[in-house]
């Protein structure tokens, strides 16, 4: 296990991080609900929903989750970083339903720029998992140009809050959302990044229209979600009227730390490849791992493999002690899509290679269906992998705006 | 999703000659057009057209070469009108890589005139994988076998075809090809008595190659629409400004891409020209070609379908991913509908076994697997 | 011989053209002079620099070489531009010391924007062999961006001509030629491409310095030129004061037909990559070519190849019937240097992972290593790869300058 | 070209401990200080230092591992104060693509003290290929030993190495590794009778897990100096009035490159790691690792010595060759230098015949080649 966070710089807490593991792996095999077939997280009925809900509770509960938060807000005095990671491989692992990214998000937004009132009523729910939370932050003419955002929100004719109109898209898990956090320019004549303002607001609010997205999967997980004169208050508004752009920026920082998961990710999915290899056949009947020319492309991917698998490591071990450049987020998220991506043009080339793949294999097959499709999401979303490469550009190596 | 109307407009396309179009026409086609059964696969392709139109090419083409016989006139006559479907599949070697689960072929699916709206063939739980036993012989990958009412499945091993016209001799089983959504395709598993009773056809001619380079073709299709497509949208999407298709990261990429898909088609063209030729015109004194060991003529055309079927089939896929990277969440969409030219690209691959079929082809025809 | 000329939409011609290769291919056999070993033009001796003219020379005189311009200047009536291919082609196929470019571009530059006294007294010189030409063109800070150049031409202070200072560099055969076509800027206020002027000149003027460039390949084919005060007249003006942009633009599509020379190299390469794996040997004392990993490989290169044959010969078709699309000569230069590329780090692949190549083969890997350093030249001189992508996708594909 | 002034800076670099940094300090060394090693390794790649040092490192690792031989003993006290140059390489199965000339080794080059400056060990027309014949053993690639006064040459067939130290029993042939001109390597023919009366060392240790990994990271400090050099140089270098590095043609490759040398770098550190960390902490209770198939702890040390191989020599060639076109014309000249760096990468893939053998290692670590 050469890329899990417990054989890196931190191995001098070896023993007690080990102990965690037993902890956690325990716990999953206990309540854990399975992740769904393919990855794809929006329940398929209110019971899968209801079962969800209640894991997700009970990791809080149990002090797995939200565990890094202050203690008057449910936080556990002897939490480290490096138990998220860990909590993280293991219900990959276990194959168990993971924590939503958005509710960390607003989780991580709330403790830092929500209100007393706001955190009071908000946190415990989350821990509850009464709420579920997504972002309305894209929209169809700012998605990697997040700042050209047109989303208006106009104070409202009759005193002290806004009117809100626009488009979003994108908005993962906004078909079962309780609340959402939403970006929205309340004064359009300050130059892009400014003049935005976040609200948290209920996804129940009058005006809001939501719609799932198919995407090529054949999969909704995204959805548009339309804003007809959306009633806001001051209430509502997350940090400053204005200041927006601190809480996209602070909430994108929060989300890296989990970029370790993606080792656990690497290897399974080689293992899913070489499960591949061994049940592909060509015309003679041979399997394609017994070929030399198949072997070269599995070794040459497990090469790169091992490359990102330590690459993450090397930025998770720096997040850890906070010493976290900025760049490792974005070099780690460029390193791991594309690879990942190249990996499923890889094993759709055995499988369009084959005559047949054995009977046995049909659920590696689909799962590698899903991940060619679902790959692309991920060298899109979060910042396109042609963003993500200027970013390195500039804050790795000092070169100009391109 | 497999247009369910396709079956509905195929009589006209028959009309002017599509099924036919690798038929002589003393037989009812209009000759070895190859380039004319090249240019429809190409548009079927960058339609998305739900019609095995390689296969059922292919299948006339040997129907063709078979005179006298009611029965293959009959199948010949009715697939020219469009109102028959004769799919085109390989038999696996007997006994290979059967599952252990045995079910023996009862007929209980009449696919006949069956147009299933998914291209998902469904069978029950029992059906599937009910392929093994003594008494059948599989057919993997057989695109359009759920619309059959006629089956052309090549022996291998004997260096032949059989024809089947009985649909209930035969029964399917979904794979994972359907992936593709615009197409329908199956496993079918025949029975043994119905295979030693059907037609046997001898004479091949260019069955095997029209139907590889047809797949190609069809490939080709869907490059070209969605990189036509591409350009059209880098053009005028706005970020950070300007269009994406002002910026290097984009406009470069397509650059290389145009280059590559204007290699693949012209390999795709050459192959069509050589099958489609005449062979006095084909020999030259002058020089050598690469990768040869001085074939035949049958070879060297063999040859340039291999290297259509590799290039495009090698090529394609990576291209339209990345087709889909820089348009960028829309094309992620499902009603964008780059996927559904990804799926069929990956299709076209798989029912020839693409790309290593084709290389390992390259390969021996090269003389290289027998090198010291 | 798939690729070559007569094989195309030309096949009506090709009892004529197979008759004129059987003649190019009996008198290079017979006067030809070998091309020197890793294909350095410039002369080894003045014995060597006497036997490349004659040979050049003879190829004027027999009409095979310069048929294509106007009779009265010495070109043959019944010349068509496929004769131009079938020579380059047999001239590679015949290991044969070709025709050099430069001076190609200078005839043509002459006939089209010469004045009546420089054709009469500079094109015979060339037919004779004479003459050999450079370029005087790029700068130190005009590479890519010809239009940057500095090299300034001052009115004399004493009337009618110019006094040229700068610095010339990438100036191919310089160190031989006896003629120079050189772009000057004459009017340094106005726009980039205005102000430059084209000078054709004797190498021999006063405040001239030729130095030698040793590239990485060990050779030194091209030089630095630098101009101190070199004295020219109106004499010396290529076509029109400040009109030498155009001459620039006339030359680079002059050199575009020769294009199709490039499929005889793809295929002479192509064996080459074959004779080296069956001579490099691994450990177990098998050849390279015995593996499925390696024939994997040649056939991926051959598909490549042959995808790149074609679509030189395609523009050629065009370029032969004057139906050329500005993006031919482009696309064809970009596909045959990037292959190129490609197929010298396959051989450089398989030499690095044998344990040994045969001895009978140290020919054909001293020849990989000279063509795998080359082949960069490749894709920077003549427009950077770069540069041409940018050119397809605005010329070809209609997208906005990037 | 072959810095000429190397060996009279080497005894310098013995003196901080440089070719003993894989010897126990009771023999004179540092203790088996590979992270220090590999260190010293990327400053000679980046530097193009033109000492044999990964050959001497496992040389001197061998030869440490021997104790009270006083022939041993006085090589390897020689390697330690900078004095000696012992070559290491590997002998070809007896007998295996001898050419058919034949030559007696007579012993002609006494290569000691000669440094080239060229890299060319000069042979005459006779002596080239003088390689064959019954009492002659040959090892292909010795790094060095155009330097050497010793060599130590495995012999995989016997699992044990064997020291000569009298230079008129090997003969020096120059193959195509001339290529890389920062560094002396040539052929290596040794007479048969020498090897049978040299030391005979049994107990190998790490040697080869070292040289091989010493070799990648070679190679790692070319990748990065040359690298830095590129960033800074498209960082100033203008064109289109504007610096080459705020184009995305230009800016994106280098984050790529950034990304990849990253990852060749952190596979190299973790191969160093775990050679040389103390066994007791190579496990781990909680997971697997991917293509491996249970292998011990020796198996997986020389498995990450086989993935940072494949690495570094899968992906510097090609990084490096287009650091030389982001680079442009100057780039492509002798003077800039990039060049030598591609030729010493290219060498330091060779002396280990990689990629390919390090991703054949791989496979069979994985069990693959077992596969059924």
């Amino acid at each position: 296990m050469p890329a899990d966070v417990d054989t890196g710089r931190q191995a001098e807490a070896r023993d007690e991080i080990d102990a965690y593991r037993r902890e956690v792996r325990a716990f999953i095999a206990e309540h854990g609900v399975r992740m769904p077939a393919e990855g794809v997280r929006v329940p398929r009925d209110a019971d899968h929903e209801k079962r969800i809900r209640a894991w997700l509770a009970a990791l809080y509960a149990a002090g797995h989750l939200g565990a890094g938060w202050p203690v008057r807000w449910g936080g556990r005095a002897g939490h480290l970083p490096v138990h998220d990671l860990v909590l993280m491989e293991e219900l990959i692992r276990g194959d168990a339903y993971r924590p939503i990214d958005q509710v960390m998000l607003a989780a991580h937004s709330l403790l830092e720029f929500g209100s007393e009132a706001q955190r009071r009523e908000l946190l415990p729910k989350i821990r509850g998992a009464e709420h579920i939370w997504c972002q309305l932050f894209s929209e169809p003419e700012a998605g990697s140009d997040l700042a050209a955002l047109r989303t208006r929100a106009r104070p409202a004719p009759d005193g002290d809050g806004w009117l809100v109109s626009g488009q979003k898209i994108w908005s993962t898990d906004a078909q079962w959302a309780d609340m959402g956090i939403l970006l929205a320019r309340t004064d359009p004549d300050v130059a892009r990044h400014a003049g935005i303002t976040a609200f948290v607001i209920p996804m129940t609010l009058a005006g809001l229209d939501i719609r799932p997205i198919r995407e090529m999967t054949g999969h909704a997980e995204f959805c548009e979600v339309f804003l007809d004169e959306v009633r806001v208050g001051p209430e509502h508004v997350l940090g400053e009227v204005g200041g927006g752009w601190q809480v996209v920026t602070s909430g994108l920082a929060s989300e890296r730390a989990f970029v370790g998961a993606n080792s656990v990710q690497l290897e399974r999915m080689f293992t899913d490849l070489v499960a591949l290899a061994r049940a592909a056949r060509f015309a003679d009947g041979t399997a394609a791992i017994t070929h030399e020319d198949i072997q070269a492309k599995l070794a040459g991917a497990l090469v790169r493999v091992e490359e990102v698998r330590l690459i993450v490591r090397d930025a998770v071990d720096r997040i850890l002690v906070d010493e976290e450049h900025p760049s490792d987020g974005p070099v780690g998220k460029l390193a791991y899509t594309e690879l990942n991506v190249a990996l499923t043009e890889l094993a759709m080339e055995i499988i369009d290679s084959a005559v047949v793949v054995d009977d046995i294999a049909a659920e590696v097959v689909a799962r590698w269906h899903h991940n060619f499709l679902w790959g692309r999401a991920l060298t899109i979303s979060g910042g396109a992998s042609e963003i993500i490469r200027g970013l390195i550009g500039r804050q790795l190596l000092g070169l100009p705006r391109a | 999703m497999v247009d369910p109307s396709w079956r509905d407009g195929w009589p006209e396309l028959a009309g002017i000659g599509l099924p036919g179009l690798c038929v002589p026409e003393d037989r009812g086609g209009v000759g070895l057009r190859v380039d004319a059964a090249a240019a429809c696969a190409t548009e079927c392709g960058a339609a998305l057209h739900g019609g095995p139109l390689a296969g059922l090419t292919a299948s006339a083409h040997v129907l063709a070469r078979s005179n006298g016989d009611p029965v293959v006139d009959e199948v010949l006559e009715g697939i020219l009108v469009g109102e028959r479907i004769c799919a085109f599949g390989r038999l696996a070697p007997a006994g290979q890589h059967s599952p252990t689960r045995q079910h023996s072929p009862t007929g209980q699916h009449s696919p006949t005139g069956q147009h299933s709206p998914t291209g998902q063939h469904s069978t029950d739980n029992g059906a599937r994988g009910a392929v093994g036993g003594e008494g059948v012989r599989l057919a993997r990958r057989v695109d359009g076998a759920p619309q059959a009412d006629a089956l052309l499945l090549l022996d291998p091993t004997r260096q032949c075809a059989v024809l089947l016209t009985e649909p209930d001799t035969w029964q399917l089983t979904t794979g994972p090809d359907g992936f593709d959504v615009s197409r329908g395709c199956a496993d079918v598993a025949v029975r043994a008595d119905a295979l030693a009773t059907g037609r046997r056809l001898t004479d091949l001619g260019q069955a095997v190659d029209l139907y590889e380079l047809l797949l190609a073709a069809d490939a080709l299709g869907s490059v070209r629409r969605m990189l036509e497509r591409t350009v059209a949208y880098a053009a005028t999407r706005h970020t950070f400004g300007r269009p994406i298709g002002a910026t290097q990261a984009v406009q470069h990429r397509l650059a290389d891409h145009t280059v590559r898909a204007r290699g693949m088609n012209l390999v795709v063209a050459e192959a069509v020209r050589r099958l489609g030729t005449d062979a006095s015109h084909d020999t030259d004194a002058t020089g050598g070609t690469p990768g040869t060991s001085g074939t035949s003529e049958a070879g060297e055309r063999s040859r340039w379908v291999a290297l259509a079927g590799a290039s495009v089939s090698s090529g394609a896929p990576h291209l339209l991913h990345d087709l889909v990277q820089l348009t960028g969440g829309i094309g992620f969409t499902w009603e964008y509908g780059l996927h559904l030219h990804e799926r069929r690209v990956h299709q076209d691959a798989r029912l020839a076994a693409n790309p290593r079929a084709a290389l390992r082809s390259l390969v021996h025809s090269a003389g290289w697997a027998d090198a010291r």
